[in-house]
């Protein structure tokens, strides 16, 4: 049989196994070859909710998807091309994201009885076997029994054996998509230099993986996809939390002040604190506090002290954190929350995204309390984001929150990262000390911007008192004048629309100025409305899009942008939120696209919402 | 190789203050608004009073308190001060102390802020050994919210709330900090003002987190809850001061003791002379299990009985510990010092990259 | 010279002096002989920050505001025709209130060099003397020496003659209206059984300040306050924070459940705490927590037991509970959360006013987790409103907010109440016991109004387990499905909506049912809005108002009647929530009228801003 | 005279389930979702078997968890259960015991959910003693997050949040419950069973908040924390079970023993004859002093130093004492006796009123 090569512009794998079976590391490797092979790409991440639920149970079923093309790629695919199952459970917790007509490599040792039963389908209902998967390109590997021949020799333990399959697998999917094997080979040699037998093992299995591809006669066909387009530059793959820890260090850098990092472990916002922990010779101090109110309230003692105060958490824990965020108000000092979110009320479901805490951030505390609101679009852009939320943070004295969310956390994307003499400065100002000048030191006294000075212990001359009661203007000491609050909430609020003097106008990032329709985002969906609106672009309507980064305050030719347009159409995943700012901000009947499902936007339930929004409107 | 920051040179710029002190130096613009006659005015002058002796200056001084009558101290001293939110000033001094080692950092709490809604971050600035000053004043009540049973109310307290008497156990402040691994547990009252203020300096001088419990009357809602300790008359029978390497004596006539009968302690009579001095429990600060025992001298028995258990004054337990301040940076001057200060651009580039033309 | 009495339609007494003055008693006695007499009456208390400032400070000025009329009262007043100082701070902290040509009542005692400088008037520089006052009648009262006198003969100790001053400046108001001594003679009585010689000096008292106004010569005119229409009835006194305790106690009475109510101190909530306390007979158990979280937390646990939930707070304590409200949205469990609101951010202004926490109750969770929203207009209201947010707890198993504020906690108001017999049922549905039936319990499957029941420990054969977690539908097992995630999430919401069919319609309180425009408040501003609609109608202008009680969901018909008016203006004691609320959901351009100083609206400012806005308009 | 509501009417309705109880009655009908291996399998696996002993009807119990690994206990016992939010079980079950006295109530935490996030609740939980039954699971390690260190990890630990080693000094669980005036106080482990079954039951019939520390292994994260007591191989030199009456003797042929010198326990030899079982320190779980002395039994010298302390297992401490929910609605009888059921119509009335006609 002759094997056809087929050119494809973008392609999505999907790989699926139970935790054990090493899918999350099959993924990453494969991102890699293809970055590095110039193809644009997205990634997710999916965990199951348990640490490790039952072998061979659909509970127990982890997998990762990536998307890659020689197009621009900005999600990890709506549907997938190929389905790579270890098992059956695999199986079942995956097929209904494979497309009709789509590939599926399954592992047939993992349809064994055993495996049938554990994932529900009953001993005598083998999904291979029943007919069920006509619609689809099934091809069976016994993954299981070939690495253990690939490995008879070998001299690996049962262990080692079984625990190199996922890499017969990468081999195979190498050899069907044309990627080299040598990143794949230095990566095991490095991560196994102690024990090489391992990596010789794991490297001979990628190759009889890719042999196999070759020799074998199950597949007609193998892809190539091209280069991609992409800006020239050096890049590395980067996900959204390792991004945000690098915004981080980078603004305490520029502005030359120490980061603290007060947390407490949440999913999916655990990596930053171990991200951080391991910074400690870049001016970071990590404090894993005993709980949310103690990592964020540890934050603000360290701001009070001249660092950034940094603290992160996600759902419950972010609610935890609000009095204080309160107390950061009133104080007036630098304090950034991260909030990765995840598919929310209560617990919720921990592992799967959502951006359903726009309005808590916005509104979440007792009394008048307005804060500054950033949200990154892409994993990439998590370190903008997060560099900005912490200069404004410096720069403007205020707590900001950083809306991040577990798709973006997770996800990775190509990075063409910054070089530290791009980045902007970040402008601290400590008050000076004072050696017996006549006028008193007035600690809420502004500039022009309405920013009042940083005036940290060890100041000669400053000592003042702050807290959480309400401060009379410039003297800061306490007050229940009826006029002075009145000045104070004015004031408060004022201060952080300034902040939109100094930052980008809102740009459009695709499409026209003004049209039918505009499709306004914010946060992680960036990537399926910006494919969403191309396609629709070419498609012929009169579509664009804007995402909106700087959420409180917004930039302030936003009210603007929308007025030119005929139809406002807002694609969240929540029940309505940036919606409703709109609506009240700018007074137009915007219309909400909403998914509450602990997943992304497909593209196409996109277009199709918006379809049906611009039909319904002639 | 360091890791210089704007802070230190900022600081390093500043002209260090005057330190010829006084009392009155420490004493800040902001009229005192606790009750006439209320506890918290002694403890403000004995605070005021000890700090010139503390040789720091005036500027590297934060006071940082919660929320409650008690937590408004800060405003009334001429330092650095955060009256925060309630029963968070532990961890806000905790965050304040890892990020600046260099500074004297003291909490002002009450009974509820520190027991009641601040249990949590208590137990664990005690047990990290937070390098930070702990006044922890004692009135039994709630004070700013007008008189409801605190914490370490005793059982059976009629307050706004209780109005048939309280049911809670009440918490004891002292086995509870031994038995979150307090380095340096301790108890004073506002109205001896000498032996406060050597506890406030004891407290100071010893390198981890310092508790000071300090029996504090709040004369408009629990007056005289400490009575019997206060009152010159009731107090050589009720209290028994502790010196280190001393025996525990009291009495009016210092003529009782306490007595160590195996585990239990006994109170004795040096009157007849069947007990001396010699006899005594000679108190140990650094022995924790002594320390617990005195922790639960409590009111037992009834007054008048003669084997009333007195009521310790003094440091009850101090231990030397790793501050966990202190090793925080020592860790990161460790890793600093092996791996040099990081590389903003080799961190952003990462492991693995690849380049696009 | 012959004492002239004159008719008023109403006036407003403010009674102003040391915390120790007794100014609280004083205007309360003085309110009950009103109501008493039949006037209409509102009053306002206003409490120094401080537990007893050092005497003589501003700090430590107390004091007691009462309006009263023959003509409907609907507010405390806004600025007072008589101040009655017992020193120096207490004309120094109100002056400012008093109307230009109103009398004050100086106690000159108060005004010795010693108060003058404690007042921080400086002790030569009386305000009596420096004719700084000459736009008030002024009148002096030496009233500490006439007490002394008074009770020279008596043998009461210096410290009981001193605190009965009070009773001198009542006796001598109540000559000054009219009004006998009787009510007060016997609340003296009463209250003194045990110390009747107190009871009699005070007594006397009382009545030498009558006689003095009879004798002196220094007051030109009594003044007569008629009747008031109210409707017939037997009324009582009432505050907010009472009228709350009896909502509760009453509306779980009626439902013959217990009542949990877990609290933690905080002002002006502890009240509500404090006389819950003392209704043990009344199936009430209250607890008092280590903090708001354990507060929220434990009414939650009973509410899980068959108790009606009930906690309360107020500012930094409302968002203590935040997650834990996520939870109950979770559980689907009837719990009240009670916010007495003050005045914010953070600590804020503790004894201040204040409705600033509106969007928080509506959002101030992480992800998408409704609640209902209930909020009282007046002290009486109180009791409506609470026994409406249990039922509705109660019913449709749910967490309800219920928003009152420090000034309805604080003030009274004359309260017709109910009798039992007249009180809504309550209907609790507990899911019964069920002895081996086939078809498992399902704890979330849902009645018609989409209720699940309320399935209590104790109950054989319907064990089950409930959390945070993702449930799902019917079965309430843990779910991470995306639809069934989208579905709870909508159900959630429709729970909340369909309340909507069972609240009353929305009425038009003050005015037509259309016209130029409608003032749409919520809450303790309805006092003042209702007031200054009435004289904005009587100046002719084309205004009416509405007060929402029930602000989430809003009543069915709401929509439809903004619809009617030109203008929607929205008066709030915040800077614009319930104005954001209408926006979103109606789509009208609704204005603000925004007051935050800690102060209920005056009506006379409300007015010039309503016809700002009209005026603008033109 | 009383204050009957239909939860009593609807509870008295029910058929009483059946009491023929097996431990699998216990199970629910829900798949057990921790990593094969966790030691939390075994723990299950006796509180069930223990279930069918303790005399309750199963609609009576109720399970409360905060957030976990172990908090996902309820959903696998056949009893009511509630998964609630992290660290707050203690508090939801107060108010839930408070309101229903005659519930058998279960809560169970991991050692992050108690004694980091929870430990306010845990303290007032522990000293007002509501009578319920807390089982905390500690392994040391926050499992759920994926391995962090937590409050009872060692200092020194690695984790993934202290890559360099944590410098925190651990919470020793049974001195903080001690400290916190719990009224039972008493230790297990996953891997002794029959032992961690005993001890179930005693917790049960304690009446008070009987908490109960089970070493628990992680054996993802965390593995082999407590092999010294769990390994048949070490657990004799390292483990000594207490007894209530009996002197503390362990070793590997029981050879060596604890002897209190003072107040200072010693391990002795019985070998040469020097010491016999007469001399040794006799268990007293009334006795406080002791409780807190073996509380704090941990980890010295070094292992292989004959003087090395071993770890004690079983009731460290065991009071009698009023229990909170007991007292609260003693009070609340007491009132209605006194003043009988209140009528809410003179309630709504008030004291004074007045008509308008
Ligand atoms: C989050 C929060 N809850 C409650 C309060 C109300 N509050 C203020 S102080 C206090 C208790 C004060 O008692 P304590 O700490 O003993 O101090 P004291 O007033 O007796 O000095 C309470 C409950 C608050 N300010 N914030
Ligand atoms: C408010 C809140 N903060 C943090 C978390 C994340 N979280 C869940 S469990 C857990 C710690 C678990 O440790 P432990 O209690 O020891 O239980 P284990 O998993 O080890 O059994 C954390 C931090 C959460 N769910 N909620
Ligand atoms: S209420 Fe008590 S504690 Fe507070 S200031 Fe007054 S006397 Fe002091
Ligand atoms: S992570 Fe650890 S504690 Fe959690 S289930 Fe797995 S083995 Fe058990
Ligand atoms: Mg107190
Ligand atoms: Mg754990």
């Amino acid at each position: 049989m002759q094997v056809k090569d087929q050119v494809r512009d973008d392609v999505t794998i999907r790989f699926a196994g139970d935790s054990g079976d090493g899918m999350q590391l099959t993924g990453s490797l494969f991102t890699n070859t293809t970055a590095l092979q110039g193809n644009d790409i997205r990634t997710l991440p999916e965990f199951p909710a348990e640490i490790r639920a039952p072998i061979g149970t659909v509970p127990g079923v982890s997998s990762f998807q990536l998307h890659f093309g020689s197009k621009e790629i900005m999600t990890p695919g709506d549907e997938c091309d190929v389905l790579v199952v270890m098992n059956s459970a695999a199986l079942k917790a995956n097929l209904s994201l494979l497309r009709k007509g789509g590939i599926i490599i399954a592992n047939t040792s993992g349809f064994d009885k055993k495996n049938l039963n554990l994932a529900k389908y009953g001993e005598d209902n083998n999904p291979l076997e029943n007919g069920s998967l006509s619609d689809y390109i099934v091809i069976e590997v016994d993954v299981t029994r070939l690495t253990k021949e690939s490995l008879s020799d070998s001299g690996l333990s049962y262990k080692d054996i079984e625990r190199s399959k996922n890499m017969f697998v990468l081999g195979l999917l190498y050899w069907m998509y044309n990627r080299p094997l040598d990143s794949t080979i230095s990566f095991l040699n490095q991560k196994f230099t102690k024990k090489p037998e391992i990596a010789q093992g794991n490297i001979k299995v990628l190759k009889d993986g890719y042999h196999y591809g070759e020799t074998t006669e199950v597949f007609a066909e193998t892809y190539t996809v091209k280069k991609a387009q992409i800006g020239a530059g050096e890049y590395r793959s980067i996900t959204g939390n390792e991004a945000t820890v690098l915004g981080l260090v980078a603004a305490a850098r520029q502005g030359n002040i120490p980061l603290f990092f007060g947390s407490y472990p949440i999913t999916p916002a655990s990596d930053i604190l171990h991200e951080l922990s391991a910074l400690k010779n870049f001016g970071v101090t990590t404090f894993q506090a005993e709980d949310e109110i103690a990592a964020v309230s540890s934050a603000i003692g360290a701001a009070f002290g001249g660092s950034l105060g940094v603290t992160s958490s996600s759902g419950p824990g972010i609610a935890l954190k609000a009095e204080a965020v309160g107390l950061a108000v009133m104080l007036e000092l630098p304090l950034v929350i991260l909030n990765i979110q995840r598919a929310g009320p209560s617990t919720g479901m921990p592992t799967k995204t959502e951006q359903s805490d726009l309005l808590q951030a916005m509104y979440g505390r007792n009394g008048e309390s307005p804060v500054v609101i950033i949200a990154p679009a892409t994993p990439g852009d998590c370190f903008d984001a997060a560099f900005e939320a912490s200069r404004i943070a410096i720069e403007h004295m205020i707590p900001v929150y950083f809306l991040s969310d577990g798709y973006l956390a997770n996800g990775s994307e190509p990075w063409k990262f910054p070089q530290q003499k791009g980045l902007k400065k970040v402008n601290v100002r400590f008050e000076p000390a004072r050696n017996g000048e006549d006028n008193p030191f007035l600690p809420y006294a502004r500039d022009e911007r309405l920013v009042r000075s940083w005036a940290i212990p060890g100041t000669p001359g400053i000592e003042h008192r702050v807290g959480g009661l309400e401060k009379e203007a410039e003297t800061g000491n306490v007050s229940y004048d009826p006029d002075n609050h009145q000045l104070m909430t004015n004031l408060r609020k004022e201060r952080v629309d300034k902040i939109a003097d100094s930052i980008p106008l809102q740009q459009v990032d695709s499409g026209k100025d003004h049209g039918d329709a505009v499709l306004v985002g914010w946060g992680s969906t960036y990537g399926s409305i910006r494919t969403a609106v191309r396609e629709l672009m070419v498609e012929g309507y009169s579509v664009s899009h804007v995402h909106i980064k700087y959420l409180n305050p917004f930039p302030k030719n936003l009210g603007e942008i929308l007025n030119n347009f005929d139809q406002v159409i807002v694609p969240e995943m929540n029940s309505g939120q940036l919606v409703k700012l709109l609506r009240d901000t700018f007074f137009v009947p915007a219309k909400g696209i909403n998914k509450v499902k602990g997943r992304p936007f497909f593209v196409d339930e996109l277009k199709q919402e918006v379809k049906t929004i611009l039909s319904e409107k002639v | 190789m360091s890791l210089e920051t704007i802070i230190d040179l900022h600081i390093k710029n500043g002209a260090p203050g005057d330190m010829n002190y006084t009392g009155k130096d420490f004493s800040s613009d902001q009229d005192v608004r606790w009750c006439p006659g209320c506890g918290d005015y002694t403890i403000l002058k004995q605070v005021q009073t000890a700090m010139p002796e503390i040789g720091v200056k005036k500027e590297d001084i934060v006071f940082i308190s919660g929320i409650g009558c008690a937590a408004r101290f800060p405003y009334y001293m001429d330092t650095f001060g955060m009256h925060s939110i309630h029963g968070r000033a532990a961890a806000i001094a905790t965050g304040l102390k890892i990020s600046r080692p260099e500074l004297s950092i003291w909490v002002i709490s009450g009974d509820g802020d520190s027991l009641s809604i601040g249990g949590n971050h208590f137990l664990h600035l005690l047990r990290r050994n937070v390098n930070v000053n702990y006044l922890l004043f004692n009135n039994q009540v709630y004070g700013l919210t007008k008189g409801q049973y605190s914490p370490t109310a005793p059982s059976g307290s009629v307050s706004k709330s209780t109005p048939y008497g309280s049911i809670d156990h009440a918490v004891n402040p002292l086995s509870f900090a031994l038995g979150a691994d307090g380095s340096f547990v301790a108890r004073a009252m506002d109205r001896d003002p000498k032996h406060l203020n050597q506890m406030i300096l004891r407290a100071n001088s010893h390198r981890g987190t310092s508790m000071l419990e300090i029996y504090q009357n709040c004369i408009v809602f629990n007056d005289g809850a400490f009575e019997r300790f206060t009152d010159k008359k009731t107090r050589p029978v009720e209290a028994v001061y502790l010196e280190q390497g001393e025996p525990l004596i009291f009495g009016e006539k210092n003529e009782k003791g306490i007595r160590l009968d195996g585990l239990v302690p006994k109170v004795v009579s040096m009157k007849n002379g069947e007990f001396s001095k010699d006899d005594l429990w000679i108190h140990d600060e650094k022995d924790k299990t002594k320390a617990y025992m005195l922790s639960r001298f409590f009111d037992q028995p009834e007054p008048g009985d003669e084997n009333r258990m007195p009521r310790p004054f003094g440091v009850l337990f101090a231990e030397e510990r790793f501050c966990y301040d202190e090793e925080v940076n020592r860790q990161i001057a460790g890793v600093v010092e092996r791996k040099g200060v990081g590389n903003l651009d080799e961190l952003l580039r990462g492991r693995e990259t690849w380049i696009v033309k």
